[in-house]
């Protein structure tokens, strides 16, 4: 599998701080991607400079093997890397239709085309049901779909998703996984952020660990639950050590 | 048919209005409709911005006395046709419009500040133009009356009457037609979530920009209006800050980004003022200035608590209507 | 061009018409440090501010300083009110809202005064109203420098309050920290209002200290409502020493562009540093970063 | 226009004579009162004069009633239609629609801004006759508008005769002055005042030192003073309303600066007011200034002073103005017997009226403009305004200098 999306030493400092150091990695094609780590680790940060909301103080971000680190946002979105935010941002005084055609006029200039395509994505992550209620007025999970959809209507090539699984109970995650892996199976790469450890174990093909700005170990999600490092990383320090040792003994 | 279908309330709307000037005949009464359609083309200038856009600015006077101004002089001091002069004014206010759109926006003014730089370019605009030669500085621009329809004056008034109309209209059904197309639903994101909008594609920029060329067009439209209607101008009507206040008052009373809300905002608005001046002077036998004012302001903080969507949003079958 | 004495003497004029910009600038950067708002209806409440203490000297004798016993209580208990009846609960917290209930608050107050009062310019006569200390060739009129002084001690009691007392600690608290401010228990509404109180409190002061120099009509806080923007947001916004600075500043810009470029033309110095300010560098000259 | 015009002027006079024998049905003995429309500013910055303006008419109206209405028409009497010339021209245009609504047959008003250009234009419309007290824009009677007339002196006019008059005053004295310094108004009246003066001060051998202007409202005369101070001139020559001099007069007062010869105004909003002499008697006094002035010496003007001062108003030049020009109008209406609008504009045009206060002389109006109207000085002396240029008016001699 080539990469889509390469993370070349980017590094980020907000005055003293450094929240990425120094990170690289790379998203190959057709797969889910996951990047993980525990709060405050940096990949908030890293998320918002590869989406591009953020510039990085030092590093590179390609995209298909162009250097995009200067490109704004829309024009991403544009080049089609599309993203959802963690704190879901609907337009809430559209309709659910209305909200997903902003993503779908992207691609599509006329009204009626894209009010269809606004349709057809709002099936594939099962809104059709609200396509006609204001967008302020859906539950959290309609949300995180509404977010899902804007982001497919602009028919992205690479999806970033952030936290997109946070502040849902574990049976409307249940219903969601599927529609994220239908997403990657109709050929669109994802990345995601993520802390909801069961989805990322879950659904993504490799994963990406970040702790206190860099990363720190990167594999199948098994390889890296087994990594004593980013069990450290979670549980803090010993902690792998008495992992180890539990299991030793057991 | 269906194509039309979008459109026959305004046109229905604009068939009632043109009807007025036939209902009432009084001078008073014509001159009045006049006046309030204009409020209305500088509201609708207004809204697209600020209704659709969620840009408020305090300044649109910028606009509305540069479309004055422009009209005024082309045709005063260089002789100019005022048809054709007109374009030409409409053009500038479309030019500031940029110019301050893309100062502001590019320095990315949102919000209070926005509003506030809006504001303080009105007032630079004022200050020159009471001390510029070609302005007529403090002693106004005076246009001669010459009624002649060639001129862009009329013996009758309603045929002004119609004309303002037909320049309200014309923006309505833009206004319309945006709203149901891609910029349209671009603004209303804007509005909604820049950083959202950013993320789908939209350059926020670009949209902001184009709607504040836009708008300011419109409100140099109206402000071609009124200069060939009261042929007068000075600093103080032109720039001053009463038209800014007019042109935010009646889309937010009316219904904030939608295509009736700054034309039922100025009627009712003016309906009013002129009903509560009238009802003091014979309360009091004397005119009070400002009793209108004061109920606009009263109106607007009401509208802003407790009525966010204006008197079309408390009017609930002709929402669904307007939708 | 201008001799020194001249030169000086429009230098000191400017700092003192600055400290009382200042003053006002200061009760709109506190509100603003606060409650993070733009308050439109700061010049028209200095309006209402100047009326009431013209009122008080032709109905009731009152001396526009001993006015303050009841102007500065009055307007306190007004911004109290109009915020936690009118602003608070009309504007729902949105910043757009805000600042247009304010817009609607500026238009009532200012016609109402117009209806009322009528648009006259008036002033006031007080005795000492053209007075003068020497100091060595300048004449420096009394009741200016009253207004230096007046202004400074307000500004050392307004820090004083605001470091010492409970309520001036709570009030920072909710400035820093609003939610944080809630959960120690601080009734934020009311330290909204009482922030608001403060602001409008600031206002009586100064049309106090205008006032035995200065002239009224309803539409006077246009003229000081730009001033005061320009100086907060040179200041950086909600910076109480930025107000200070910024006012003197713009004080004497304001008197030495009036000096050489005319009264006219000089009005559109502040408007222009205004804009730039916001264009170049939204935080203020003096002002830290947020 | 030509074209237009009078298919209007047929329908609005067949509208206004069948209004006028419906609205009084029941006084067959009486004949319909005569409407006449007097707008004057009584909000904003010249409510002041507004409110004077309007006594003025109200005591020639009352005066005029009172001695058996207008004879040509059965003794009608004259009913006045206020109207507030409001700031706005939409307001202004308002007012003109609403006195046509009511029927009047002429305006009475006041020039009160350049705003009122598009009051008399919207009052041509009508051929509402329409009489200007005074004007400071020479435009209004250069438009070729054929209702509209002046009764006090032009712009033009008032300020030549102000330096003619301020010459031979200086003459009289042995030239004491020979700088001056303008202080004026940023707006429509102080502005053209300045160019005039500008131009024809040096022709009459006076160096104008400096030219400075201020915005209405000014919070703040310390800079003018202090370049006055800086320029140290012989003559200030002040045109600003009646705030910005009031601060001015007190601002320099306070810094000790003085003039060497004295304060010359033209047209001043100050200086010919009673209430600025009342309330500030140091700084007002010795003021002099170049105004319209009511003649003292005609015995009717002590009257007209008498039944304003009645009223509790003080004594201001808006007063005998706009008592004369509704008397002229009035002397119009009985020569046309009649309220035909026409009528009344062609009585007008040819108007020869003498028995109006101020010193005149009859009217004689060339496109508009009464060409024997002129200005008078007056100087503030020990609390009162004496009348001290011509002598053939005056009550009092100039103090001049008048440090």
């Amino acid at each position: 599998m080539s990469a889509l999306l390469e993370v070349e030493r980017v590094t980020m400092r907000f005055g003293g701080l450094t929240a990425v150091d120094d990170a690289s990695m790379a998203v190959p094609e057709g797969a889910i991607t996951g990047l993980i780590g525990p709060n405050g680790a940096g990949k908030t940060t890293l998320f918002a400079v590869i989406s591009g909301f953020l510039a990085p103080t030092a590093g590179r971000v390609r995209y298909r093997g162009d250097d995009i680190t200067d490109l704004s946002v829309h024009v991403r979105a544009e080049r089609g890397i599309a993203r959802t935010f963690q704190v879901v941002q609907p337009f809430a005084g559209l309709s659910v239709r209305e909200n997903i055609a902003v993503g779908a006029y992207l691609r599509h200039a006329a009204r009626e085309e894209a009010l269809a395509a606004a349709g057809a994505v709002a099936e594939r992550v099962g809104l059709t049901r609200m396509l006609d209620q204001q967008a302020g007025a859906l539950t959290v999970a309609g949300r995180k779909r509404l977010e899902l959809a804007r982001a497919l209507a602009t028919e992205p090539t690479l999806l970033l998703l952030d936290e997109v699984l946070a502040g849902l109970n574990p049976s409307e995650i249940r219903d969601m996984i599927p529609v994220i892996r239908r997403i990657r199976d109709d050929g669109i790469t994802i990345l995601i952020v993520e802390h909801v450890m069961q989805a990322v174990m879950n659904l993504c093909d490799r994963v990406h660990v970040i702790a206190q700005g860099k990363l720190i170990a990167e594999g199948t999600p098994a390889e890296v639950a087994r990594n004593p490092r980013v069990v450290e990383a979670y549980l803090g320090h010993g902690a792998a050590e008495r992992m180890l040792r539990v299991q030793g003994g057991g | 048919m269906s194509a039309l279908r979008p459109y026959a309330a305004i046109l229905a709307v604009l068939a009632v209005l043109a009807v007025l000037p036939v209902v009432f005949t009084s001078g008073t009464m014509q001159n009045f409709l006049i006046f309030t359609l204009i409020v209305a083309l500088a509201g609708q200038g207004w809204n697209l911005l600020g209704g659709y856009g969620g840009q408020f600015s305090f300044g649109h006077a910028s606009f509305f006395g540069t479309g004055a101004y422009a009209i005024a002089i082309l045709q005063e001091r260089l002789g100019l046709n005022p048809w054709l002069a007109l374009p030409i004014a409409i053009g500038l206010g479309a030019l500031v419009g940029a110019v301050i759109g893309t100062l502001a926006f590019r320095a990315r003014l949102r919000g209070s500040y926005f509003a506030l730089v809006t504001l303080a370019f009105a007032e630079v605009f004022r200050i020159v133009a009471n001390v510029l030669p070609v302005t007529g500085g403090a002693a106004g621009i005076l246009i001669r009356l010459n009624v002649d329809p060639l001129n862009f004056q009329f013996a009758d008034r309603a045929a002004f009457h119609w004309l303002t109309l037909l320049f309200l209209g014309a923006v309505m059904l833009l206004v319309r037609a945006l709203e149901r197309g891609r910029f349209g639903a671009r603004l209303v994101a804007v509005r909604e979530n820049e950083d959202a909008a950013r993320a789908l594609g939209v350059d926020v920029l670009r949209v902001k920009i184009a709607a504040i060329t836009l708008s300011g067009a419109i409100t140099a439209a109206a402000g071609c209006l009124y200069a060939q209607k009261f042929l007068y101008l000075d600093a103080m009507i032109a720039y001053g800050p009463w038209i800014s206040v007019e042109a935010l008052l009646a889309p937010i009373i009316g219904g904030l980004g939608t295509v009736f809300g700054p034309v039922l905002g100025a009627f009712v608005l003016h309906g009013i003022g002129e009903l509560t001046k009238t009802w003091i002077a014979t309360l009091t036998g004397g005119a009070l200035p400002g009793v209108d004012l004061v109920l606009f302001g009263v109106l607007l903080i009401i509208t802003v608590g407790f009525a966010p969507r204006g008197i079309l949003g408390l009017l609930p079958r002709l929402r669904v209507r307007a939708a | 061009m201008y001799s020194p004495e001249i030169l000086l003497t429009a230098v000191l004029n400017g700092l003192m018409t600055g400290s009382v910009y200042a003053l006002i600038a200061l009760g709109l950067t506190l509100v603003y440090g606060v409650l993070h708002i733009i308050n439109f209806a700061h010049g028209a409440t200095l309006t209402a501010a100047m009326f009431a203490v013209y009122v008080l000297h032709g109905a009731a004798g009152l001396d526009p300083y001993v006015a303050m016993i009841v102007t500065v209580p009055g307007l306190f208990a007004l911004g109290y009110a109009v915020q936690r009846l009118v602003i608070g609960p009309a504007s729902h917290g949105d910043d757009g809202n805000i600042l247009l209930v304010t817009l609607g608050l500026a238009i009532i107050i200012e016609n109402a005064l117009l209806a009322w009062f009528r648009s006259d310019t008036r002033s006031i006569d007080v005795p000492y109203g053209f007075s003068v200390i020497e100091v060595g060739t300048l004449f420096l009129s009394l009741p200016r420098v009253i207004a230096v002084f007046g202004v400074l001690l307000v500004a050392l009691l307004l820090w004083l309050f605001l470091a010492r007392s409970t309520t001036g600690q709570a009030i920072r608290a909710v400035a820093k920290e609003k939610t944080g401010a809630a959960l120690v228990g601080i009734d934020v509404g009311h330290i909204y209002a009482v922030t608001f109180g403060l602001g409008a409190a600031c206002l009586a002061v100064a049309a106090s200290l205008l006032m035995p120099t200065f002239l009224v009509n309803p539409r006077i806080g246009n003229a000081f409502v730009l001033v005061a923007f320009t100086i907060v947001v040179l200041g950086g916004m909600g910076s109480i020493p930025g107000a200070l600075l910024g006012g003197l500043f713009i004080g004497v810009v304001e008197s030495l562009s009036g000096l050489f470029m005319g009264e006219s033309l000089g009005q559109i110095g502040i408007f222009l540093i205004f804009i730039l300010v916001l264009l170049i560098r939204p935080t203020g000259l003096f002002g830290a970063k947020a | 226009m030509t074209k237009t015009a009078p298919g209007i002027r047929r329908r609005s006079l067949l509208a206004a004579s069948a209004a006028l024998p419906l609205a009084a049905p029941h006084v067959r003995a009486q004949p319909a009162a005569v409407k006449i429309g007097i707008i004057q500013p009584v909000t904003g910055a010249l409510a002041q004069d507004g409110e004077h303006g309007r006594l003025g008419a109200e005591i020639a109206i009352n005066e005029i009633n009172r001695t058996g209405g207008i004879k040509a028409l059965g003794g009608a009497q004259i009913q006045m239609v206020f109207g507030d010339a409001r700031s706005t021209p939409e307001g202004g245009v308002a007012e003109v629609e609403r006195m046509q609504g009511e029927g009047v047959a002429a305006i009475v008003g006041r020039f009160a801004s350049p705003i009122c250009l598009a009051t008399t234009q919207a009052a041509s419309r009508y051929d509402i006759p329409y009489i200007v007290d005074v004007g400071v824009s020479d435009q209004i009677v250069t438009r070729g508008l054929k209702n509209t007339f002046r009764f006090a002196p032009g712009f033009g006019t008032v300020t030549r005769t102000a330096l003619d008059n301020l010459v031979a005053i200086n003459e009289a004295a042995g030239k004491p002055a020979q700088t001056a310094v303008i202080v004026h108004e940023d707006g429509l009246f102080g502005s053209g005042m300045a160019r005039l003066l500008n131009t024809q001060l040096p022709e009459r051998g006076f160096r104008v030192l400096e030219t400075i202007a201020h915005p209405t409202p000014s919070r703040d005369m310390s800079n003018v003073a202090l370049r006055i101070r800086a320029l140290q001139p012989d003559l200030i020559i002040p045109s600003s309303y009646y705030g910005e001099f009031v601060l001015l007069a007190r601002t320099m007062q306070q810094q000790r600066i003085r003039p060497k010869v004295g304060i010359y105004a033209v047209l001043n909003g100050a200086a010919s007011n009673f209430r600025f002499v009342r309330e500030f008697p140091d700084a007002a006094n010795h003021i002099m200034d170049c105004n319209h002035w009511a003649d003292p010496r005609k015995p009717k003007t002590a009257e007209v002073r008498a039944a304003a001062e009645a009223t509790g108003r003080f004594w201001l030049y808006n007063i005998p103005l706009n008592y004369s020009c509704v008397r002229l109008l009035a002397d119009a209406i009985e020569r046309a017997g009649s309220t035909d609008r026409v009528k009344i504009i062609e009585a007008l045009a040819a108007s020869t009226f003498a028995d109006h206060i101020m010193p005149y002389g009859p009217t004689k109006f060339e496109n508009g403009q009464n060409m024997g109207a002129r200005p008078v000085n007056t100087q503030v002396q020990g609390g009162d305004i004496k009348l001290i240029f011509p002598r053939e008016f005056a009550d009092a001699q100039p103090v001049f200098p008048a440090a």
